[in-house]
């Protein structure tokens, strides 16, 4: 990738939730036009906290950003509510879904339209996301509660692209979804990414697809940014095979046989 | 010490009952300020304080505590709420304070064998039961012609509004008419049922022991089910301008009793207040209530204290400042002539009262007054209340109170003292 | 710099499960205590006796109780009015009723009897849940309100229907003076709330709180929400119907029963979530925060307004008192949501790591 | 017979009022999850200024016509009502985003103690009257049937018309538009509702505006029944029943519900409280709401609750 | 470890059916579990796992069939009796005590355990107390095999999501169960906690012989680690037998495994 302009900036940002809890320690990423970028990193790393702090999100979990900026295509972002940031296209996925429990499968995926008016559009966009999933459709008039995880976990994706987004923060979108499904997710970014110049930034743990399908990655470790680099070149950076891909020297070895003691990570050293 | 008796003022001008509570509050300091312009009581000055209760027992008692201790120490309290009124009764004795509860609290307060610091003076509501039934009687001609006749209670749901009921029972047993009791909810604005229920039983004549709002919701419903407003009696503090102004015509008819005393815009007192108090621009509250009948009933409380106080004077130094202790022994000496209260400017408000031991009510006299639409006018002449019926049933209830809190009658002696 | 625990290195799960952990938190309410038993009554007068602190204990008390119900357990429930009169009233009546019956043992009884009514309401709470039950609970609210208003035998057939009591005693010893009111109340709280804060802490109260956030799951471990809940319920309105007794024996001596209404539910459930949700020490802040404040602001503004001397009239200190009440109460859930409780945690855990900021 | 028919009449008109009261709580309720305690203090609030300007508002401009008077009075309460609707969001809803049930409640207790203050302080705490030219004495009908008739209150029947056309034009509002479905969505969630992209602020401030109102409606007929006072707020009391009833996030609920209470504790308190020495409605309503949600734990039309791993 | 012994049938599910309404999320589904091994279960999205489980420990009452566990045959579990019998679970979209410490969301899993009554609890006097300690000892052992000790007193909600899903397991684990049912355990986890986590998983089979059950997307988790695979699709079981087999089934591979792995 050369360097091409950034739609998001993220400089040296600092997240304090309850005024106490220090997550984030100086986090500055780049997401540039129509690029797929990915975070990556363990529990805790603060993957989630960042997109939140991007999207404005954390006001709710009584979370603030006390250090850095946050620019959206040149402009400052931090002040505005979630609502200004969606007209502008940025839209996010959170984790552990969040639909509506009590509105139809259907009525969740209208609902993330709401920014929009043409009627049409959105009935051909609804079309589209249903044929994105189409186990959907066929649960489409239930109340989204009673479907099953991945069932939920879709329609939280196919409510963000309902609203025709140009930036989409992804937070674990495999997260309990079966392999071909997670294929067929990480198709749809793709496709999305090339036909219509999304850009995406994804927070996930399944690093063996999103190293595949991002072409620039960052890897986080409790609040900092611990090493970022084009994708290809993490792929092949020991270290991340060994961790983040597990097939330490050269191919992938069972669970079975996992060493039961822990190694210390070099670059934390 | 200071040279100042001090009088505290339990009111209530928020809430549900502000638009009572404030014409009295505003009469009973207006008063004092009066008694002030007139150079006080043989030269002591009275301060005053307010406290909101907002016709809340722990706000109330919480107002007592406050006051009770300042300013040299109370004189006396004046709750204006039953609630308050039991919840004091048994502090009271202990501080050794007054209470003036002047046309409420408990009836059998008037009992002072018993009740050494309770004064209900100028009427209970035993004696309020009993005049209406008189009053009733008369105008069937006759309380034999009473047999047969119905008569509906609609009560506020609460210890005040159950007091009538013994009293009207003891004479449905003996005039043989039958007592239909309708309890109201507090605070009253809830009557639909109720007043299904009278469409229902057609009672001869209803009587109204409700306060606030549900006064004024009651001719409201009447008026709804054209139940004739002329066969409605209310108690005293169901007989007052806010209860039915903002009816108007829809209650004409609808009749009172009163506490002695009526709307009074002619009394000389009210006048002197106009002029010394108003026309110094230090009246309490807006001209044009001046003489309203809760305006007055405060007016005449305050009176009655500051009287107490006299007589108290009279015994234990002429221009001293009276304990609590002192005032009470005044209230119970009191004997107000009607040439006193003439000179007081409550001519024609008022009968004499004279208390003792005894008796802490020190009269039982009361008149029917009727709203004509636009005012309050007497309708009646004097009732007095019954002594052979009141005085059994004082005695038995106060008993009954006596052992249950294994207090002694007081000894003759300790009369005097 | 001074508040630290590093250094105090728990050597005992039994040290580490101590209701405060940190020694000097434990000091410090020490010190709180002995000054409650001790200081209080050297400096206090008879108003703050009458008027402020026994309201204050008598209703924490009460706090406490709902505390278990809606912080714990997560049945929200505005029957607590109801559970106060049952506990007063029926003390009342084994008060007089029985001769020389002893005054805790009556005031335990009122306990028991609101016990046996709080579960009685409480069995719908294993159909119905959140809003729902609460204004369900209210039906037992206002089924009390009139039961004690219209069955005779309740109040002793009084004409009023108000009842009252007088000259207390325990063991010989006259509880009359604002003082040894105030103790007895004291006691009573001090009992009540340790005995409180150990259930919270053991077995029954994890149950409680895990039906409180997750029924199904609480379920699926093996706990029977039946057992859950109305043992909560008992518990519960056990403790507000013992306070309910102290609030008519101690506090007003005579009462009726609107000084149990349905604005005392309201204040109550008001009270644990000002307080603090789930918090023992929260239903302390939540009874002062409701209970003296307002007082405070009704003497504190016509003082103020003297200042300036201007002498505000008492209709206007009242609504003033009102407004500025709504307000500090909107300020403080947007500062802490979660309750005073959480917000002294939160302090304390700055202090912890001062001077640092996190 | 006649008789029980002038109760269940009595009943059902009632039953209209309570659910006057009750549409105000449902809406906010189904628009964002909260229980707004507040109800009350506006309907009081709303009231007053109802009121006082058309009693003030002639002596201001100089004019005679009371129709004219409600008018303004009427527009001007509302005004003022969209006010407060403004100020609750951007004082207080806007900083309690994603907070539990039990938070927001109790932040509506406080803009109860505020509303109740300011509006006595503005407004005065005396009792005033709303004079809309409602007919104020009954009618009778099926006289020839029984004796005495049936009677009817004429005022009554106007309060239910009203109330019957607000619930249509408000169901009709919460069907299927975008608008209504948004409003569920943040009831649900309101960080995912936030996420994608739903004006938090905007919605509260219109559903707050429709509420005040509402309560402004309910105001009106109220005080002109009972005269506007503050016991006004304990209507709120009454309107609980019912929307537990019918279901806290139900619109038609609010009206069903209200009919059934209404008519069942009237006909109690006749027939049963005589019994038992009267005063037994209130809480019989209660009872009657309890036993249906024994039944339907979610009320009549309530939303389903939903409790699932 | 392969050479641990399979023991005999333990849990035994016979013609189970579930219907919601019109949606059929089990029909007819009969497996079982033997003593000690690894039972997955596997299917796409919306197949049913989820709710085999919610049947096995009575969320859910299937329509038909019937379940057998260690003899005794059940129509319907109650939760209950489930969790008494010594069948403990976690939860795919987490079901943790969100007001609740890691501390005691793990201790409310010993609640079973937990005899002394009300009264002792309040006096926290002798047996109470001792128990309290006794119990806490074991969740302390099991807070150190999962590694969590530094969040012991944190607020479970204020976790990040894979902590989380440990804290679960952690509850199970303190049932100390015979029968472990665990629904997507390594959900949100990267390959190196998923290593943990299988490493957790194992140990516990073969330390405690806990018989597991598994609901997992991780095709090379299942494979590796489980003994036998049962693949659900629409509500039908298509397939069952070792990974190999498993791997190797027309039907499994076009309804789930597609061409990867
Ligand atoms: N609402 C909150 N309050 C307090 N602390 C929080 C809150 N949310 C997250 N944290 C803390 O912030 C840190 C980072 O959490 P975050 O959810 O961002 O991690 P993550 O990278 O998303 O982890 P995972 O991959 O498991 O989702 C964690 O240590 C967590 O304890
Ligand atoms: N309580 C319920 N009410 C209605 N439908 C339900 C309910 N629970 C599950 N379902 C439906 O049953 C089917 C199976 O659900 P289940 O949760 O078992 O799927 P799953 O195999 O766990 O899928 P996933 O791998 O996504 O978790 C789904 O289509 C779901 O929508
Ligand atoms: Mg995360
Ligand atoms: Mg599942």
């Amino acid at each position: 990738m050369t360097t091409p302009t950034p739609v998001l900036t993220v400089n040296g940002i600092e997240v304090i939730y309850n005024h106490v809890i220090l997550v984030l320690k100086g986090v500055s990423l780049q997401l540039a036009e129509g690029q797929i970028a990915a975070i990556l990193g363990g529990n805790g790393a603060g993957k989630t906290t960042t997109l939140r702090a991007i999207s404005n999100l954390l006001k709710g979990e009584r979370g603030e950003v006390t250090k850095g900026s946050i620019e959206l295509r040149g402009e400052r972002i931090e002040n505005l509510t979630p609502a200004d940031l969606v007209k502008r296209g940025v839209v996010q996925v959170m984790e552990g879904r969040h639909c509506f429990a009590h509105l139809t499968i259907e009525e969740n995926l209208l609902t993330g339209a709401y920014t929009r008016k043409d009627k049409g559009e959105i009935a051909a966009n609804l079309e589209k996301v249903y044929t994105y999933f189409p186990r959907l459709k066929t649960r489409r008039t239930s109340q989204a509660a009673y479907t099953s995880g991945g069932e939920q976990q879709m329609c939280a994706i196919g409510r963000a692209l309902m609203a025709n987004p140009s930036v989409v923060l992804l937070d674990e979108p495999s997260m309990g979804l079966a392999p071909q499904i997670v294929e067929e997710v990480f198709e749809i970014v793709k496709d999305l990414n090339q036909k219509e110049k999304v850009s995406f930034l994804i927070a996930e743990q399944n690093t063996n697809m999103a190293l595949r399908y991002a072409n620039y990655g960052y890897i986080m470790e409790s609040g900092r940014i611990v090493m970022d680099g084009a994708a290809e070149d993490l792929r092949n950076n020991e270290d991340v095979k060994e961790f983040y891909l597990g097939m330490g020297g050269g191919e992938r070895k069972s669970f079975r046989d996992v060493k039961s003691y822990k190694r210390r990570k070099r670059w934390l050293a | 010490q200071a040279k100042e008796q001090f009088f505290p003022v339990l009111v209530y001008r928020t809430g549900a009952y502000a638009p009572n509570g404030v014409p009295w509050a505003n009469g009973f300091v207006d008063y004092l300020k009066l008694t002030n312009a007139r150079g006080g009581i043989n030269g002591v000055k009275i301060s005053y304080e307010e406290c909101e209760t907002g016709y809340a027992t722990d706000r109330g008692v919480e107002c007592y505590e406050r006051l009770k201790g300042k300013n040299g120490g109370a004189t006396m309290f004046q709750p204006l709420s039953t609630g308050i009124t039991f919840a004091l009764t048994e502090k009271a004795p202990i501080d050794k304070i007054p209470l003036i509860t002047a046309g409420y609290g408990r009836s059998e307060s008037q009992d002072g064998g018993v009740f050494k610091w309770n004064f209900p003076l100028a009427g209970t509501y035993w004696v309020a039961g009993d005049v209406i039934i008189q009053h009733i009687a008369k105008k069937e001609g006759g309380a034999d012609k009473l047999k047969g006749k119905k008569i509906a209670l609609v009560y506020h749901d609460s210890p005040f509004g159950k007091e009538a009921i013994p009293i009207l029972q003891e004479r449905a047993s003996m005039h043989g008419y039958q007592l239909i009791l309708l309890p109201v909810p507090h605070p009253g604005v809830e009557q639909k049922s109720t007043w299904l229920q009278i469409r229902q039983q057609r009672p001869d004549y209803v009587v109204n022991w409700g306060w606030g709002v549900m006064n004024s919701t009651l001719l409201k419903e009447a008026q709804a089910v054209g139940y004739p407003r002329d066969k409605i009696y209310g108690v005293w503090w169901a007989g007052a301008e806010p209860d039915v102004k903002d009816i108007g015509e829809g209650a004409k008819g609808y009749n009172a009793i009163t506490m002695q005393h009526g709307a009074e815009p002619n009394a000389p007192f009210v006048k002197e207040i106009l002029e010394k108090v108003h026309g110094k621009g230090q009246g309490t509250g807006p001209k044009d209530e001046v003489g309203s009948v809760l305006y007055v009933r405060g007016a005449m409380s305050a009176m009655l204290a500051v009287e107490g106080v006299r007589a108290a004077q009279e015994r234990f130094g002429k221009g001293k400042v009276m304990t609590g202790e002192q005032v009470r022994w005044g209230l119970e000496n009191l004997n107000l002539t009607q040439a006193k209260l003439d000179a007081l400017g409550f001519k024609g408000v008022m009968r004499p009262i004279s208390t003792s031991c005894q008796d802490h009510m020190g009269a039982a006299w009361a008149r029917i007054h009727t709203w004509n639409g636009s005012r309050w006018e007497f309708t009646s002449d004097w009732y007095q209340a019954d002594e052979q019926i009141l005085k059994p049933m004082v005695r038995a209830a106060a008993d009954k109170y006596a052992a249950e809190k294994k207090i002694q009658r007081r000894t003759p002696q300790d009369c005097q003292s | 710099m001074f508040y630290r625990e590093n250094g105090q290195f728990k050597t005992s799960y039994h040290a580490d499960q101590q209701i405060f952990p940190i020694a000097q938190d434990r000091w410090a309410i020490l010190a709180l205590v002995a000054f409650a038993f001790i200081g209080v009554p050297l400096l206090a007068d008879e108003y703050l006796f009458r008027a402020i602190l026994i309201p204050f204990l008598i209703l924490s008390l009460a706090a406490i109780g709902v505390n278990i119900l809606v912080g714990y357990c997560g049945q929200i429930s505005l029957g607590s009015g109801a559970f106060m009169a049952v506990g007063a009233y029926m003390a009342y009546n084994a008060f007089v009723r029985f001769e020389g019956m002893p005054l805790i043992a009556a005031l335990l009884i009122g306990g028991l009897c609101a016990t046996v009514v709080g579960m009685f309401f409480g069995i719908p709470s294993l159909r119905v849940k959140g809003l729902y039950l609460a204004v369900a609970t209210l039906a037992a609210q206002f089924f009390c309100d009139w039961a004690f208003l219209r069955i005779g035998w309740f109040t002793n057939n009084n004409p009023s229907g108000s009842v009252s009591v007088s000259n207390l005693s325990v063991l010989g010893w006259r509880i009359d003076t604002p003082v040894e009111k105030y103790l007895f109340c004291l006691g009573f709280v001090v009992v009540f709330g340790v005995l409180a804060k150990n259930l919270v802490r053991s077995t029954i109260g994890r149950e409680w709180m895990a039906i409180r956030d997750m029924d199904v799951a609480a379920a699926v471990i093996g706990i029977r929400p039946v057992y859950a809940k109305l043992s909560a319920f008992a518990v519960s309105s056990f403790i507000v119907g013992v306070a309910g007794a102290l609030w008519g024996f101690i506090h007003l001596g005579s009462w009726e029963p609107a000084a149990f209404s349905i604005d005392r539910s309201f204040q109550l459930l008001f009270m644990v979530i000002i307080g603090g949700l789930g918090s023992i020490m929260g239903s302390f802040f939540g009874a002062a925060f409701i209970v003296v404040l307002p007082i405070f602001l009704n003497q504190f503004l016509p003082w103020l307004g003297g200042l300036f001397g201007i002498d505000v009239s008492t209709a206007a200190v009242s609504h003033a008192e009102y407004m500025i009440f709504g307000a500090l109460i909107v300020w403080f859930l947007i500062v802490e949501p979660h309750g005073l409780a959480k917000l002294w945690s939160v302090g304390k855990q700055k202090l912890r790591i001062w001077p640092f900021p996190h | 017979m006649g008789f029980f028919l002038e109760t269940l009449f009595g009943g059902l008109m009632a039953g209209m009022l309570y659910s006057l009261v009750a549409l105000g709580f449902v809406l906010i309720f189904k628009a964002s999850g909260v229980f707004n305690f507040a109800q009350g203090a506006m309907v009081l609030f709303a009231a007053l200024a109802m009121a006082r300007f058309s009693e003030w508002l002639p002596r201001w401009l100089g004019f005679e016509s009371l129709l004219l008077a409600n008018l303004l009075a009427f527009a001007v309460a509302a005004l003022l009502m969209f006010a407060v609707a403004w100020l609750v969001e951007a004082l207080v809803l806007r900083h309690l985003v994603n907070q539990e049930g039990a938070t927001l409640l109790m932040a509506t207790l406080g803009i109860t103690y505020f509303l109740d203050g300011a509006g006595q302080t503005i407004f005065g705490s005396d009792i005033y009257q709303i004079n809309i030219g409602m007919p104020k004495d009954p009618i009778f009908i099926l006289e020839g049937m029984f004796e005495g008739g049936i009677l009817l209150n004429q005022e009554d029947l106007i309060a239910a018309g009203i109330a019957a056309l607000l619930v249509a034009a408000l169901s009709l509002f919460f069907q299927k538009t975008a608008t209504g479905r948004a409003l569920r969505a943040v009831a649900d969630d309101h960080q995912a509702a936030q996420s994608i992209g739903i004006p938090l602020n905007r919605i509260w401030v219109i559903v707050w505006c429709v509420a005040g109102v509402v309560a402004l409606v309910a105001g009106m007929i109220w005080g002109s029944k009972l005269g506007v006072q503050f016991s006004l707020t304990t209507v709120a009391l009454r309107a609980l029943p019912v929307i537990i009833l019918g279901g806290l996030t139900s619109v038609p609920g609010a009206i069903v519900g209200g009919l059934i209470i209404g008519v069942g504790e009237k006909l109690s308190e006749v027939y049963l409280g005589p019994l038992v020495g009267g005063g037994i409605e209130i809480w019989f309503a209660y009872v009657l709401a309890l036993v249906f949600l024994l039944f339907r734990p979610q009320g009549l039309f309530g939303e389903k609750i939903i409790d699932r791993v | 470890m392969a050479h641990k012994q399979i023991g005999d049938v333990i849990l035994d599910v016979q013609n189970i059916s579930l219907r919601f309404g019109g949606v059929k999320a089990l029909t007819d589904i009969s497996f079982n579990v033997r003593e000690h091994e690894i039972r997955a279960i596997i299917g796409p999205n919306g197949a049913g796992k989820s709710s085999m489980l919610n049947c096995i420990n009575g969320v859910y009452t299937p329509q038909e069939g019937s379940i057998t566990f260690r003899g005794q045959t059940f129509k319907h579990m109650n939760s209950r009796q489930v969790a008494e019998m010594g069948i403990a679970r976690t939860f795919q979209n987490l079901a943790l005590f969100k007001g609740m410490s890691v501390l005691d969301n793990i201790m409310t899993g010993r609640n079973l355990r937990m005899k002394s009554n009300l009264f002792l609890q309040a006096l926290r006097i002798g047996p109470a107390e001792r128990e309290e300690v006794a119990h806490r000892e074991v969740v302390e052992r099991i807070i150190d095999f999962l590694e969590i000790q530094a969040y012991r007193k944190t607020p479970v909600g204020q976790l990040p999501y894979g902590l989380q899903k440990r804290v679960d397991l952690g509850r199970a684990l303190a049932m100390e169960p015979q029968v472990l049912l665990l629904d997507e355990p390594m959900a949100g986890m990267n390959v190196e906690e998923k290593q943990d986590m299988c490493r957790f998983i194992l140990d516990v089979n073969d330390e405690f012989g806990t018989t597991i059950v598994l609901i997992e997307h991780d095709m090379g988790v299942v494979m590796d680690i489980s003994d036998r695979v049962v693949v659900l699709d629409y509500g039908k079981k298509i397939g069952d037998g070792t990974p190999d087999e498993v791997r190797n089934n027309e039907d499994v591979i076009r309804a789930y495994l597609g061409t990867s792995h």
